[in-house]
């Protein structure tokens, strides 16, 4: 250890500190200030589109998790009925892979975070939740609902 | 570009210094014989014009009948890679040499493939399990543990 | 009249004079003093967490605590709320009666210093004649209960982080005492009242510009602030001595840390800063404001700079506070000699010349060794 | 008098704030100094390469996000580089393009990571660390607008990536670009020269170059002991032979040099990042690849410059939709090999800071 520099490099980084002093902070306070999450959040749930869906399993096939259970029985006209549909996602890993995989863009990614629950049990999403309304599906892998959502905040936007 | 040497040519060269090291040489890599692995390191690593100075990644593969190590080596100086392989036939007591004293970082590696694939590496300084603990049954990484 | 009871005359004569003699001679004086002090010490602390916690963040681009009241001015009293609310550990190997000492035995001296600090113009506890000696004696103490901490704890992060304690605290007491001693010369007294009142032409800082530069490294030193808090050294000791403290213990030391910081800040906002003096505002404003401005540089070289080393924070004191501290005393010894009385205006800039040619000269010479130990 | 005196042994960790992670040393201190340190790996050990051997190729890829999981997008091109010359699929244009993009950001975003927890090892209060994470941020909102996370990106897929940028990407990818080199020199004020760091990090922790090599280090703390070797430029894969950019290197190898390798590896990136921006084509994202792909029978070596150094995936496929075998060459626990020779004779502080200048993540260290 040398003081060959006489302690400028010290005066310089207090420099550095002091003009930091007086930024802009970049923290939000989370419940109060919020903000806008990617179009195409991979938020952690799913949301399913009953119409479309045509009970073919292959998000149940790709998910890497297997945490996707279906039931169907045959229907009428050459068809599946959907008996069960069934989302642990507890044990979800949101990689978003069986929205991809859908080849009836029946599912999609949920554009909700805010899922936390007391109970494991309850973070099993049954038919009736996954139909429930108010449910918004986020973009992933669905470019034709990037217009649906609000635009994404940039922390390089924000004022310093 | 890293260049992959031919193999065929190497094995040559191999063959010269040590008769009975290759057992083939037709693919992508150079089986050599497992008792000969540790004269076929410090021929790699010391021939000029080989220099093979860095022990890249170790590979224990499980095929059932046999375990399969697959060392890939590559020469910072001239820029060439080389694939060498080597077998262990049967399920128990496998040994292998070990490839510490040339590469150093052999060490961590082959620790791991004793802990994960039951191959003891002879030679190696510190031959004890690395991820699991030390009296933990089995060897996980096989194909037939559950 | 045997020689014993000669000694016991003699020691009978100093007795009378055990109280010292009270500003204004009032004898409730000490009760009413002894109120503020315990009462100052205890606002000042929450006062310091809060610049301390807010400084940080405020450095660190973060927000800090701003919860509780309003701009989270009460998140000290919500901490002391819960930590009061903890379970008591005690470590089955430690050393009971020691573990349970240390925490009082830290925070106590904090206190004491505050006896013989002015407020105003003899509005202190007392007016010790040897002032200035107290706070260097009193202000060590805590030092014995922080190594009684690492030591009971039968933990060995404690025990690291008390040894480094020690061995800093011994080493720098040479250069902070030494720095002190130049403003004793310059005022002619110990008592800290006389020093403040010495002040009232130009504050110490400008006369003695080297011996605050030493004070404030040598108390960031003595009281463990960053760089060199090594006995804390979270990213190493987790948590250094006060590892294995839980609960009222812990606060206490936290206290007792603040309570350092706040003792530290006025001794030098006192020495060096020309402590109440100061005009429109009233005096004891003028200490606390000074003792603020003291501590908020603490802050900042805390949110700024990294942690030295053992070795090189022995070989500092040593090698470049300590001789730097000698050259100081003597330079103002010769100053005091050359002018007797007092010392003419001209020497400030002078002063500051001799300051910069001293450090670029002991920056020039010190070295410290290569860390490694062959082994 | 002579005070008798014995070594202890003292546990770094696996609950350490500066293990990194779940990582234990187990020291042998005489006072402060390491006499020897045996370390102790396995805490977050979950068996990642077993796990794929029963997942689809394409079920693979979220795994290796948990690998390095400061740098999971050089993870996912790693393995889809793999399965790719495995397979003998080619890639769109633009989607190496997008590679190329994504891998630079990721390597800026680890880096900064890497060097402001090394700071925070060396004692700065968390002040360096959160101007780190700050900047961080921005490139965090980049991938996040892109894949929807901003940690485990999951993006890269075999023949691809999985989705387009959104229109709003390139505007934001070029206004952050001048933006983090700005921030990058001012931090460089801020602790390059600091007399402090120097001292603790100059001469400290030196890996001699020769052997760096013998251990098998790669990334910069292969440069840091001055070794010119990047696989971006030894064996280009993807498309980096088309991109202009300089190896830095370090001079002795200790812990100063391994920092300034980052520093200047971030400012190599953002001239990489300038050129693809400027160079992007437009096109197809992703080749027509089946969703279960059956590579044929071999096996395949494939290795990308990742943040902590040479990742590899070495896969042996036997036809089915599972790898057969699926190792990884972790960089960051070959970096380690020579931990115990570098750290004994130093104190127990240096010991933590040059364990923090590898840069270790302990999700790829045991895996």
């Amino acid at each position: 250890m040398k003081f060959e520099r006489y302690g400028i490099g010290i005066a310089k980084g207090m420099r550095v500190t002091l003009r930091n002093l007086v930024r802009r902070r970049v923290t939000t306070q989370y419940p109060e200030q919020r903000l806008v999450v990617a179009r195409r959040t991979r938020g952690n749930e799913l949301v399913w589109d009953k119409e479309k869906c045509t009970g073919c399993a292959t998000c149940a096939k790709t998910c890497p998790q297997g945490v996707i259970h279906i039931e169907t029985s045959p229907g009428e006209e050459n068809n599946y009925t959907v008996e069960k549909f069934e989302v642990d996602t507890g044990y979800c890993i949101s990689c978003g892979l069986c929205v991809e995989a859908c080849p009836y863009n029946a599912l999609f990614m949920g554009y909700a975070f805010e899922l936390a629950k007391y109970q494991r049990g309850a973070l099993v999403l049954t038919r009736d939740q996954l139909e429930a309304d108010g449910r918004i599906p986020s973009s992933y892998f669905r470019p034709e609902l990037d217009e649906t959502l609000p635009e994404q905040t940039l922390l390089i936007d924000r004022k310093e | 570009m890293t260049t992959s040497l031919s193999t065929r040519e190497i094995a040559g060269q191999i063959s010269e210094r040590l008769p009975d090291a290759v057992i083939d040489a037709a693919g992508t890599a150079i089986l050599v014989n497992s008792n000969s692995l540790l004269d076929v390191g410090a021929f790699l690593k010391n021939t000029p014009g080989l220099d093979f100075d860095y022990l890249t990644t170790i590979t224990a593969v499980d095929y059932y009948q046999y375990f399969e190590v697959v060392y890939l080596f590559v020469s910072m100086e001239h820029n060439h890679s080389l694939v060498i392989k080597t077998r262990c036939q049967g399920r128990d007591n496998l040994t292998l040499p070990s490839l510490v004293g040339l590469w150093r970082s052999a060490d961590h590696q082959e620790r791991e493939i004793y802990d994960l694939m039951g191959i003891t590496f002879e030679g190696h300084p510190n031959m004890k399990r690395i991820v699991l603990w030390s009296d933990f049954q089995g060897h996980p990484q096989r194909k037939d543990f559950m | 009249m045997t020689a014993v009871d000669a000694a016991f005359s003699g020691a009978m004569r100093h007795l009378d004079a055990v109280p010292p003699d009270w500003p204004g001679n009032e004898w409730w004086h000490w009760l009413v003093f002894t109120v503020i002090c315990i009462a100052f010490v205890l606002v000042m602390i929450i006062v310091v967490i809060y610049v301390e916690r807010r400084g940080i963040a405020f450095f660190a681009a973060r927000v800090g605590p701003n919860r509780t009241g309003p701009f989270g001015v009460l998140q000290a009293i919500a901490d002391a709320i819960k930590v009061l609310l903890k379970e008591n550990i005690t470590p089955s190997n430690a050393d009971k009666l020691v573990y349970w000492l240390a925490p009082a035995v830290v925070f106590a001296p904090t206190i004491m210093i505050f006896a013989v600090v002015p407020f105003q113009n003899g509005a202190m506890m007392a007016d010790l004649n040897i002032g200035v000696l107290f706070v260097i004696a009193i202000s060590s103490i805590s030092t014995i209960g922080v190594f009684m901490a690492g030591w009971s704890s039968s933990n060995k992060y404690s025990l690291l982080g008390a040894m480094r304690n020690v061995a800093a605290v011994v080493s720098y007491e040479m250069p902070v005492v030494l720095s002190i001693a130049g403003v004793v010369l310059l005022a002619g007294s110990l008592s800290l009242n006389d020093i403040v009142l010495a002040q009232e032409r130009v504050p110490f800082i400008v006369m003695q510009p080297l011996g605050f530069l030493l004070l404030f490294i040598g108390g960031c030193a003595e009281i463990n602030r960053s760089p060199f808090d090594l006995m804390e050294a979270d990213s190493e000791l987790t948590a250094g001595f006060h590892t294995e403290y839980s609960g009222m213990k812990f606060a206490m030391f936290y206290l007792g840390e603040y309570g350092e910081a706040v003792v530290m800040s006025t001794i030098i906002a006192t020495l060096f800063l020309g402590g109440w003096q100061g005009p429109v505002l009233p005096p004891w404003l003028w200490l606390i404001v000074k003792i603020l401005i003291v501590f908020f540089t603490m802050v900042w070289t805390r949110a700024t700079l990294p942690r030295v080393r053992i070795d090189q924070l022995m070989a500092f004191a040593w090698k470049f506070l300590f001789p730097l501290a000698l050259i100081n005393l003597l330079v103002t010894a010769l100053e005091i000699l050359a002018w007797p009385g007092d010392l003419p205006l001209y020497i400030i800039p002078l002063n500051f010349a001799i300051t910069a040619a001293l450090i670029l000269l002991g920056s020039k010479l010190f070295k410290v060794g290569w860390g490694r130990v062959e082994v | 008098m002579e005070l008798r005196t014995e070594p202890f042994v003292l546990n770094i960790g696996p609950v350490h704030p500066s293990t990194h992670g779940v990582f234990r040393m187990r020291a042998t201190l005489d006072g402060e100094v390491v006499l020897d340190l045996d370390p102790v790996f396995g805490y977050l050990h979950r068996g990642i390469e077993k796990l794929a051997e029963e997942r689809t190729y394409g079920g693979v890829i979220p795994l290796t996000d948990r690998l390095d999981y400061v740098a999971s997008m050089t993870n996912n091109l790693a393995y889809v580089l793999t399965v790719e010359k495995l397979a003998g699929i080619s890639v769109p244009e633009r989607a190496e393009y997008l590679r190329v993009i994504m891998s630079e950001l990721q390597r800026i975003a680890a880096h900064l990571v890497s060097v402001g927890s090394f700071f925070n090892d060396c004692g700065a209060y968390f002040t360096p660390f959160l101007y780190m994470y700050r900047e961080r941020e921005n490139i965090c909102d980049l991938f996040d607008m892109v894949c929807g996370q901003r940690l485990l990106y999951n993006y890269m897929r075999i023949g691809g990536v999985s989705q387009d940028i959104p229109d709003e990407f390139m505007p934001a990818l070029k206004r952050i670009i001048p933006h983090i080199r700005g921030r990058i020199d001012e931090y460089d004020q801020y602790l390059k020269e600091n007399e402090i760091l120097l001292a603790r990090t100059k001469g400290v922790g030196i890996l001699p170059r020769d052997l760096a090599i013998n251990i098998g280090a790669s990334g910069p703390v292969l440069r840091g002991s001055g070794m010119k070797w990047d696989i971006r430029k030894a064996d280009p894969y993807s498309i980096y032979d088309r991109f202009e950019f300089d190896i830095p290197t370090g001079i002795q190898g200790d812990c100063y040099d391994r920092y300034r390798v980052r520093i200047e590896e971030m400012r190599q990136s953002l001239r990489i990042l300038e050129q693809a921006v400027a160079q992007i084509p437009a096109g197809e994202v992703r080749a027509d690849v089946p969703h279960l792909i059956r590579p044929p029978v071999g096996e395949a070596y494939a290795h990308v410059e990742a943040p902590t150094g040479e990742v590899g995936f070495h896969v042996v496929s036997d036809g089915s939709i599972a790898p057969y075998r699926c190792h990884i060459r972790a960089p960051s626990l070959m970096n380690l090999t020579a931990l115990r020779d570098m750290i004994i004779g130093w104190k127990i502080q240096d010991l933590i800071v040059i364990f923090g200048s590898f840069a270790i993540t302990m999700g790829e260290v045991d895996r």
